[in-house]
């Protein structure tokens, strides 16, 4: 299984029935094609809809019809959609369960920073910033390191996207949460040795006694 | 409202003008109104939008043409050219959350001061902006944002100028609408008053200025 | 012609083609009945429809389509309905270009109060203070005095609707405008003379030298 | 969303409890479950509504029968029973402008602290409230309104909750919608999903907890 679809079907483990989730673009994407069998999720796009559906079949694509990243999507029985207030005002007030997201850097209490590089990379925050602020859970969706650097880091170089901390950080090496706000190994990657995520990790890490393997 | 032919609605607009345009990566952008803002050279434009799409869509058309002077937008990512000529320095681009673009925008065409958000607190977005505190939560005063002129694309519009939109196609589209002293709109189809139900309308006739009959 | 159809019909002269027009309760809701033809206007009712029409013929009244004061009405081909929020959005955003609203007192220099008598009557403001705030144009319809007491008076002793003034007040007896701040009289009512008038109004009022007969 | 039974709708609601309810003078309101509340005899509400309605409609019916402490409404000019009690010192009373109080309940839902609106400023509405002032223009600063539940009147819902309304119907009904913990939702027709368009879905399934299956 490549590193992608890992994070994808161990963070799909998180859907529960009913909930409002909205997945950011890249690996966050993948999630919907992990949705465990009898869970029923809505999914939202922030351009304006909840009930996007897979991908259409070839010519079928309407152009009016996309998810946040302009690719063509479908649109599930009881989808709905609505303007640009409306649809972070589901984001902004709390009726968002779950949103997961790409990151630059998380530091080791999770706050993130997925927005700029300053001088060489501004895309905007798009989305990024109201639904950290506002989804009620953040998962953050990664590889675990970036060239070789390591993502995880002790104090964010790069600017932040909200002062709220996210809950989870799945990689392909682990699943890190930070409960009092100290980055703790909660499990490790099929096959992933302690020693392998603590070099791949800047952060000071809280490894339990013990760390099972990620079931994804 | 009066109905317009593309040539005229676009020819009011001076150069120098705040034009609001609607859209989403170029999805419910009315590219006619953009082709023809190319084609009569209207210059040194401020453009409020959520992005400004990719080249050769939308408003990545007027980017192209260095019509635009200054953008304020959530996301320029997918057009390097927009950030080549911010790097340059000959296009000031403000970023502002989505979330809370659209609660600008909503607010100047709603006639709010301003919105408290939580978004960008503690953040670059903070910069230069008031912080006040509501029931022990800290929130950024964001301002209204207006335009002299929208740029709206519609799905159906009727003989009175009542507009609906499609999918995800209306966006930031029935927002600066009601944010814009001048409000301009191409419709895929112009129907007989009456045929849109009055629970359908997005967009209310009284606001709509101009209908294009050539988009 | 008996006072409030004097005037709301003189009231009715001051609609244009494609004004977006907002009737109080009451006297200004008469103002409908005397459009001038081949004038086109919309008529809002705040509790959220544009296109408000004449009250339905007998027994074809839908209780879910009202105007402000409850009252069931029909809606023009080209009607759209909103919600609360929408519906104040035009208001307060100057999409109104014309509110006509009754009054309890409009003191000398056009500040209005329209909405409680302290101890006595508290109905609540309903939309009146975001309408005189944000319609472009604000006329008061109300007869001259209640009881025989003037109601245009040089302060107001009632509590005030907004601190901004009114652009015109009509009346039995006179139509009155504020430029620069101060009660003008501009039209008599028919058959009545300017002592008719002193008599009736409290406030200071300045009388020009030539003072028409309204032409209602 | 569950579906549920009118009386266990209202069993979960406690005494004390703070309820917005959707409607304009009765127009709108979930008449169905204002009688249970009556029924059941729930005490001591705060009721953020538009109106206190008539005696004998809508929520006029929850003042005739004693079960509300304090209304949260811009108007309760028709039904002198509010008018009586405030008197009297029984109930209490806090009146807000219409428009503000569609923001407030809103803001409530969106996400924001408040909104800077020019309603009030100079009144006695503006007593104990903060003024800013934003491109030379004074605003009065409101904040937002949340309730514990939301009782809602629609006019069609489909099987996972999508709700729509009706004309004027609408009115505080999706506003209040988004403001509420728990959202318990009325509707004149039950159908199946998807026979409603996803372009006239005003409340999203999502934020709907309860649908009465016996309204």
């Amino acid at each position: 299984m490549n590193a992608p679809t890992l994070i994808a079907r161990r963070i799909a483990r998180e859907l529960r029935s009913g909930m409002l989730v909205n997945l950011g673009i890249g690996i966050p994407t993948l999630v919907a094609n992990y949705v465990p069998e009898r869970v029923k999720v809505f999914f939202q796009s922030e351009n304006g809809l909840i009930g996007t559906g897979a991908v259409p079949e070839e010519g079928m694509a309407e152009p009016l019809l996309t998810d946040a990243g302009g690719t063509p999507v479908t649109a599930l029985p009881g989808a709905s959609t609505f303007d640009s207030a409306v649809s972070f005002g589901l984001i902004r007030g709390g009726h968002v369960d779950l949103t997961v997201l790409g990151a630059l850097q998380v530091d080791q209490a999770g706050h993130l920073a997925n927005w700029m590089i300053p001088g060489r990379m501004v895309p905007g925050m798009g989305g990024a910033m109201d639904l950290v602020c506002g989804a009620r859970r953040v998962i953050v969706a990664m590889l675990h390191t970036a060239k070789g650097e390591p993502k995880i880091v002790p104090a964010l170089t790069l600017p932040l996207t909200a002062l709220r901390t996210v809950d989870l950080v799945v990689t392909e090496l682990a699943v890190i949460a930070f409960p009092d706000g100290r980055a703790t190994l909660l499990e490790r990657g099929p096959g992933i040795s302690l020693s392998d995520i603590k070099a791949a990790t800047a952060a000071e890490l809280i490894i339990p006694d013990d760390v099972p393997e990620m079931w994804p | 409202m009066q109905s317009i032919c593309v040539e005229d609605a676009v020819a009011q607009i001076p150069a120098g003008a705040t034009i609001a345009i609607g859209g989403f990566l170029a999805v419910g952008t009315p590219e006619r109104l953009v082709d023809e803002l190319v084609r009569q050279g209207k210059s040194h434009l401020t453009i409020i939008a959520n992005d400004t799409a990719r080249p050769g869509t939308g408003i990545g058309k007027l980017i192209t043409a260095r019509l635009v002077d200054r953008v304020i937008v959530s996301h320029i990512g997918l057009n390097p050219e927009t950030q080549q000529q911010m790097m340059a320095g000959t296009l000031a681009v403000e970023l502002v959350p989505q979330g809370t673009l659209a609660e600008r925008i909503r607010a100047g065409g709603y006639g709010l001061g301003g919105v408290l958000t939580p978004t960008g607190v503690g953040t670059r977005v903070e910069e230069g902006k008031q912080r006040l505190e509501v029931n022990g939560r800290v929130y950024l005063l964001e301002v209204a944002l207006q335009a002299d002129f929208a740029l709206i694309q519609a799905f159906a519009a009727d003989y009175l100028g009542n507009l609906t939109y499609v999918l995800t196609a209306r966006n930031f589209n029935p927002l600066i609408a009601m944010a814009a002293k001048t409000v301009i709109a191409c419709a895929k189809h112009i129907v007989p008053t009456g045929l849109i139900s009055p629970d359908h309308v997005v967009t209310p006739a009284p606001i709509v200025d101009y209908l294009v009959t050539n988009p």
